[in-house]
């Protein structure tokens, strides 16, 4: 090791866990391998669930975009929890309130852009059905 | 102290300078929605000065009768924290702005620009372009169009609609209130209307490049026996607008003067909003060469409707 | 793990080591570390804590970013101006391979980064690679794929709706790619340098970029391909 | 070879900036030979150019945008006499140039003269509030200054090569579009805000982790300084809506250099989306400004009155709402687009309901002076000029905030005087206050007294008679923008408003004075005890200027006011304990990677503005390399020996003993 860093010489940060870190508390029931396995294992089935909503008529036609939306919403939870180890002990409060405010402010942007596009757009494109802004 | 003289020096000449705006601005209005926008603005901004008023004499009152030379204030450095203070200090502020929603509310619909203000039969249709660097005014029902001038008849509500034959502008006459952004490809609607007869100010109010200052207009209130003499007359000359003239109309040029065509080839209007006839062009080089895309002309196999663009009358299925 | 010192598992051995140098561990109240994170009752966090959050507050910015992009994919979207829609252009099979490939780099990257925490470096070396190959595989198809569509005139000057397609997607493979020289440069200081402080803490925000990407691409697939081929 | 470059770029035609823009070169070049001759360039370079330490790069940050102020702020003179002498002829600016000004001062303004003063404000503060030694990650720091600088010489670059946007500071499409803006002005405005942006969101990135992760011992989140919180949530805005700016102006590059539809008339392009991308970042970007220098008025608020603040927690809560709050309101800047009466309600309401935040605030100052016992010291008249004009500028905000009443103001005048009334009393008044507040603490020595009031008062007076008449005329209808005056009726504003700057023009003239005077006079101003205010919070406690260190050791923090609770016990008889035996410290060590990447970051910024692809690849490399370099790195501190710590600590207990004395006496 032959960089000097000394910073890194300390007693562990009891109450803080670095984003993304593993075993941080013990009695977190999944960790190491194991977790990464059970992670893939729900995020395949989640993403062949996705495409099966689509490549199938198994769901009613205008409710695909809520299942997809739904799945979508599921996987990323599987990754955050079992590949980026966010949970909610205490160790972790701080990562998940950041967590949180972005959440908030993508959701803020993506809907209120939709919302207020929408509005502009009904009123102002013209002619329905010739599509400059779709139909 | 050089400061608060000329601070006293100033007022008069404020004054004077607001006394004389007033018989021009947003502040004198000569329609409806004109006055609609000022009581609100107006109402708006007397509830806000009776909290903010206050507030500011009480913030210089505080420094100066708190100032260390005083020997009457009392110095309580522990007086950090008052649960009632804080209670009327988050509501004060929370009341004031229940209330300026309301207004908000109620005045954003009441004077929404799509709302029209008489039966439809009685409204005068104008159709607005703003083009590089004037407006365009048409009449659909007289065929007859104007530039940067507009004429109106007194006592009529007006239904603008407005486009761009390039970049954004906003059309704005401020005694007449409300304006409204206009845009290529889309059609905006706003309406307004003239009380009395005279002659009010209009501009363009969003920049739009170098002969921007010169988008002004003057806005003729006329009585509708004034107006309806002036479009017949005026349907009497030679001026055509068409596809071609318009073509030329929308090549950029600085402070135009006021001029008319007698006659509008129909459905101009729509086929600038639909992008029938292309978005004008901007200029052709910058400093800093020329480009090296330049944008796709429109298709006009994209238009799911064929338009013969050299065709007396443009002829849309229905308009949109 | 709190007071697990010297346990073998890493980070705790990243950070376990004794306190007698670090400076902003001077003066510091014991461990009585009550109450949650970042209460502050401790003092300065440590290094690998501090990156890693900075990193982590990086990776939320980035999220926005493609929030942005894809608000504009939402608004845009319908506007084929007379072009192809998606309908037309996605191929299915093609993404899923893509997705199968992302999400299996993604998991070998976890792999990787519990052989370094065991300090095996031959096994981090591996999956790293497998990593890399697996994510360039992605690029390569994501590339065909733009590269078809450009052919068959559906490039990104075509319409809105097709600008914000590739601004979109490409905007996440500009990310993959950027990534892919990240790994690359990082495999060679891990060979040549073992596994020093900094960059085992690399090593960790790379993973919590590359499953980042990961989270990012499913909103893709679900959002972009698979409802723009079934609307 | 050189792209689109060649010698028509440079505008001989156009003697004004030409010649302004020599005499500016000129200068720097006999300002560098000054420097080489004296021998100072290996000491510029070692301490200041690669310097990571975070109070440096706070200083430099400052410098920068003191420049950037003046630069801005002959723009704005260029304006109010221009515009004035239309009303009389043809005024001296063609359009062509003055567009480029008003949207070059725009530019210059919020992001290379406002941004870098608050953002070196934090820089300097926040570390030595927090008790630490540097923030989270000093190279990094280093390195987004120096691409703040980077974009700030090219937006200088484009007066002399080339030119400017003439699309306003924030470039609307289609008008920027390369239909109607084919030259390279958008260009540069694109890619010196991507530059400096990159900057500014590594600096939020920085401090955000600087605060949450980095503070003393016993600095519970509610016993950090308020500046810090608003530090907090300034940055916290930066990192979420820079991001956003970037993503837009990416669209926007796309479409210019390579034939993208996003904005464009054709093709399904929609205009409206670039407005609503922009606002979604531009709003929350004014609160990004206001939130440090509302930190530091509470300071100042608290210090001058020799009380701690009022009502600290109501202020945290206040902050952090304003900061969630500033995300929900963006369509206040295109009511009059048509989205339609529900939208514009929606968002009229949200926007004034901001006011509720920043009213709790005014009111907590003013109790913070309740009770007080006030100075009147320079920091503390921009407090009050503050509270009282910001008020105003606050209220006609919430005025446009009516949707209604913003349908007949939006664009005029009277929304160019609402909001230089919030940033010139929020922002530039903090930054002026800030300035004189923590100046002997970077340098030891005051800033004169007497100077600084005279700017204050002619600053105030100034800015009151120029904005009082532009609320008047744009009630007048006169909309923004205006390159020539088209109307008689407004010429009594506009000359009052000329007056004004002229007043204006002597409170800058003062501020400058006051520095070289305060240099000259340094002896008879210097600061021997660390705490020239009576202050309150920690960074007071260190000498001034501060070690590099900060800290001998981290101090333990058990209240809010750690360093004034200190003090009443060291007055009382209690002196602070004395460490018996001192550490040796480790500190990062210097890096030229900030310059040397900002340097390649102006090369492909540059490049791509003329479409010199072989640089822009070229500059890239360099970049890329410079990245190995540093990562490759094996020695990433030095140590800096526990005897010279031991010196430096025990010099500044002597000198706090012997003040404690005094005040003892006095007691
Ligand atoms: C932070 C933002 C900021 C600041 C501080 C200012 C300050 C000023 N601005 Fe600016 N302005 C904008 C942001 C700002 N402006 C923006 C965003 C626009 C819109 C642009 C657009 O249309 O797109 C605009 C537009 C704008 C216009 C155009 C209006 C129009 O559209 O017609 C005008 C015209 O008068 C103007 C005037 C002024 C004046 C007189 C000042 C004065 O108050 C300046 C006073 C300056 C000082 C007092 C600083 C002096 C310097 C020092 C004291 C340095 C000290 C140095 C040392 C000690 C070494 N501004
Ligand atoms: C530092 C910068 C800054 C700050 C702090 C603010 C603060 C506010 N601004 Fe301003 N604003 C700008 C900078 C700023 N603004 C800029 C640069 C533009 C134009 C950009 C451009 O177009 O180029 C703009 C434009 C702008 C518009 C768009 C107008 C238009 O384009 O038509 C609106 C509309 O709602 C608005 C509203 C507000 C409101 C409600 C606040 C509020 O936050 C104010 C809150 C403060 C108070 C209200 C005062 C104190 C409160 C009390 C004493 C309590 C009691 C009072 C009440 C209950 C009313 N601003
Ligand atoms: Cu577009 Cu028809
Ligand atoms: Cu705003």
């Amino acid at each position: 090791m032959s960089v000097k860093d000394h910073r890194e010489d300390h007693a562990p940060d009891m109450d803080d866990a670095a984003p993304g870190q593993e075993t941080v508390n013990e009695r977190e029931p999944v960790g190491g391998l194991q977790g990464y396995v059970i992670g893939f294992g729900f995020a395949v089935l989640l993403t062949a669930a996705s495409f099966a909503v689509v490549m199938t008529d198994l769901v009613y036609g205008p409710a695909v975009v809520s299942a997809l939306v739904v799945l979508a919403i599921g996987q990323m939870g599987v990754h955050l929890v079992f590949f980026l180890h966010l949970t909610t002990g205490p160790d972790n409060t701080n990562n998940v309130l950041a967590l949180a405010f972005g959440i908030f402010v993508v959701v803020l942007v993506v809907l209120g852009s939709i919302w207020i596009m929408s509005h502009l757009n009904h009123a102002m494109m013209p002619m329905p059905g010739m599509n400059r802004f779709g139909s | 102290m050089a400061g608060r003289k000329a601070l006293g020096g100033a007022l008069p000449l404020l004054c004077a300078a607001l006394l004389s705006g007033c018989g021009r601005g947003v502040l004198d209005p000569q329609g409806p929605v004109g006055e609609g926008n000022r009581q609100i603005l107006l109402n708006s901004l007397a509830v806000m000065l009776v909290i903010v008023v206050p507030t500011i004499i009480g913030a210089l009152w505080f420094a100066w009768w708190f100032r260390a030379s005083n020997p009457k204030a009392r110095y309580d450095p522990t007086f950090t924290y008052s649960g009632r203070i804080e209670l009327i200090v988050w509501s004060i502020p929370t009341l004031t702005i229940l209330f300026l929603g309301g207004l908000i509310y109620y005045g954003s619909h009441q004077l929404d620009p799509r709302r029209s203000l008489g039966p439809a039969d009685r409204t005068l249709e104008v159709q607005v372009v703003a083009l590089d660097w004037k407006w365009l005014f048409i009449y659909p029902d007289r065929q007859v169009a104007t530039v940067n001038e507009l004429r109106l008849p007194a006592g009529v509500p007006v239904r603008f609609r407005l486009t761009s034959a390039s970049v954004m502008n906003v059309f704005f006459v401020p005694q007449l209130g409300t304006m409204i952004y206009a845009m290529n490809g889309m059609e905006s609607e706003l309406n307004l209307q003239a009380d009395h007869v005279g002659q009010l100010y209009g501009q363009g109010a969003h920049y739009s490049g170098a002969g921007f200052p010169g988008m002004n207009f003057t806005v003729h209130v006329l009585a509708q026996d004034d107006f309806d003499q002036w479009a017949t007359r005026l349907r009497g000359g030679t001026a055509v607008l068409n596809a071609e003239t318009y073509a030329e109309l929308a090549q950029q040029s600085h402070d135009v003067a006021p001029f008319a065509y007698s006659q509008v080839q129909g459905g101009l209007f729509d086929a600038i909003v639909r992008q029938v006839l292309p978005p004008a062009r901007g200029p052709d080089s910058g400093r800093g060469g020329e480009p090296e895309i330049h944008p796709q002309p429109l298709d006009a196999s994209i238009c799911t409707t064929p338009v013969d663009v050299s065709r007396m009358d443009f002829d849309f299925d229905g308009r949109g | 793990m709190s007071g697990a010192a010297g346990s073998s598992t890493l980070p705790s051995d990243i950070s376990a080591r004794s306190g007698e140098h670090d400076p902003y561990r001077v003066g510091r109240h014991g461990g009585h570390g009550h109450g949650s994170t970042g209460s502050g009752a401790v003092g300065p966090a440590s290094r690998y804590v501090t990156v890693t959050y900075g990193f982590w507050i990086f990776l939320l910015s980035d999220i926005i970013m493609f929030s942005a992009f894809f608000a504009g994919y939402a608004v845009l979207s319908g506007a084929t101006a007379g072009g192809p829609t998606g309908r037309e252009l996605f191929e299915l099979p093609r993404v899923a391979i893509q997705t199968g490939l992302l999400l299996t780099s993604s998991f070998t990257c976890g792999l990787g980064s519990l052989a370094s925490h065991r300090r095996d470096m031959a096994w981090t070396q591996i999956w790293l690679l497998v990593t890399g190959v697996l994510g360039a595989a992605f690029l390569v198809l994501e590339v065909q794929e733009f590269a078809a569509m450009i052919d068959e005139g559906a490039g990104p000057t075509r319409s809105a709706f097709l600008s914000s397609f590739f601004a979109l997607v490409g905007c996440h493979g500009l990310h993959v790619g950027l990534g892919l020289l990240w790994l690359g440069t990082m495999m060679a200081q891990l060979w040549l340098k073992g596994f020093r402080d900094d960059i085992l803490r690399r090593l960790h925000c790379f993973n919590l970029f590359w499953h980042a990407l990961d989270i990012v691409w499913v909103a893709i697939f679900s959002l972009v391909y698979l409802l723009g081929a079934s609307a | 070879m050189l792209g689109k470059l060649d010698w028509a770029a440079i505008p001989f035609e156009e003697p004004i900036p030409l010649i302004a823009a020599l005499v500016v070169f000129l200068g720097m070049v006999g300002l560098f030979a000054w420097v080489a001759l004296k021998g100072w360039l290996p000491y510029l370079w070692r301490e200041w150019i690669t310097s990571v330490d975070h109070k440096r790069i706070g200083v430099m940050y400052i410098i920068l945008a003191m420049l950037m102020l003046l630069r801005g702020f002959v723009d704005a003179i260029m304006m109010r006499t221009h515009q004035t002498a239309t009303l009389f002829g043809e005024g001296y600016l063609p359009p062509d140039h003055y567009d480029q000004i008003f949207s070059a001062h725009g530019t210059i303004m919020i992001f290379f003269a406002s941004m870098p003063f608050m953002i070196g404000l934090m820089n300097f503060v926040v570390p030595l509030q927090l008790g630490v030694r540097d923030v989270a990650f000093p190279t990094l720091n280093s390195v987004g200054f120096w691409l703040t600088a980077s974009g700030a010489l090219l937006v200088n670059l484009s007066l002399v090569i080339g030119e400017f946007a003439r699309t306003g500071w924030l470039p609307y499409a289609p008008l920027s579009e390369l239909e109607y803006s084919p030259g390279v002005g958008v260009d540069y405005y694109l890619w010196a805000i991507q530059i400096s942006g990159v900057g500014t969101l590594v600096t939020g990135v920085n401090l955000v982790t600087t605060i949450l992760k980095m503070r003393a011992p016993g600095m519970g989140y509610l016993r950090m300084p308020i500046f810090c919180w608003t530090s907090l949530a300034s940055c916290m805005l930066i990192v979420a809506a820079f991001p956003i700016l970037t993503a837009t102006l990416a669209m926007l590059t796309l479409d210019r250099y390579l034939g993208f539809h996003f904005f464009t008339n054709t093709a399904g392009g929609n205009p409206m989306m670039f407005v609503n991308l922009i606002w979604a970042w531009g709003h929350p970007e004014v609160y990004i400004l206001v939130l440090p220098a509302f930190g530091l008025f509470s300071e100042i608020f608290s210090t001058f009155s020799s009380k701690p603040l009022f009502g600290y927690r109501s202020m945290v809560a206040a902050t952090l709402f304003i900061c969630v709050v500033s995300f929900t309101v963006w369509l206040h800047h295109f009511f009059t687009m048509g989205a339609g009466a529900d939208v514009n309600a929606a968002f009229g309401i949200a926007t004034s309901v901001i006011a509720v935040g920043t009213g709790v605030k005014i009111y907590n100052w003013m109790f913070t002076m309740y009770g007080g016992r006030i100075r009147f010291d320079t920091p503390m008249l921009w407090a009050l000029g503050f509270i009282t004009t910001f008020t105003v500028g606050g209220m006609t905000g919430v005025l446009l905030a009516v949707p209604a009443a913003d349908f007949v103001l939006h664009n005029s005048m009277f929304l160019v005087a609402h909001f230089h009334n919030v940033i010139i009393s929020g922002v530039l008044f903090g930054a002026f206050a800030g300035y004189t507040f923590w100046f002997p603490k970077a340098f030891g020595f005051r800033l004169h007294e007497g100077w600084g009031k005279a700017a204050f008062w002619f600053t105030l007076v100034g800015f009151i008679l120029v904005f009082v008449p532009l609320y008047v005329v744009g009630l007048q209808g006169m909309t923004r923008r205006l390159q020539s005056i088209p109307v008689d009726g407004w010429a009594p504003s506009l000359l009052v408003a000329l007056f004004g700057v002229a007043v204006m023009i002597a409170g800058a003239a003062c501020q400058v004075i006051q520095l070289f005077v305060s240099i000259r006079q340094r002896d008879s101003l210097r600061d021997e005890t660390g705490d020239p205010w009576d202050g309150r919070s920690l960074e007071w406690s260190t000498p001034s200027p501060p070690p590099a260190f900060n800290f001998a050791r981290l101090p333990h923090v058990e209240d809010e006011e750690p360093y004034w609770n200190i003090k009443q016990r060291a007055i009382e008889g209690q002196p602070p304990e004395v460490p018996e035996s001192y550490q040796p410290i480790e500190m990062p060590k210097n890096s030229p990677t900030g310059f040397v990447s900002a340097f390649f970051a102006t090369l492909i910024g540059f490049a791509l503005i003329w479409h010199i692809w072989w640089l822009a690849i070229l500059g890239m490399i360099g970049a890329y390399a410079t990245f190995v370099v540093f990562a490759w790195r094996d020695e990433a501190e030095y140590e800096i020996p526990a005897s010279e710590v031991e010196r430096v600590d025990r010099e500044r207990l002597e000198t706090r003993q012997a003040w404690y004395k005094r005040r003892e006496e006095h007691a």
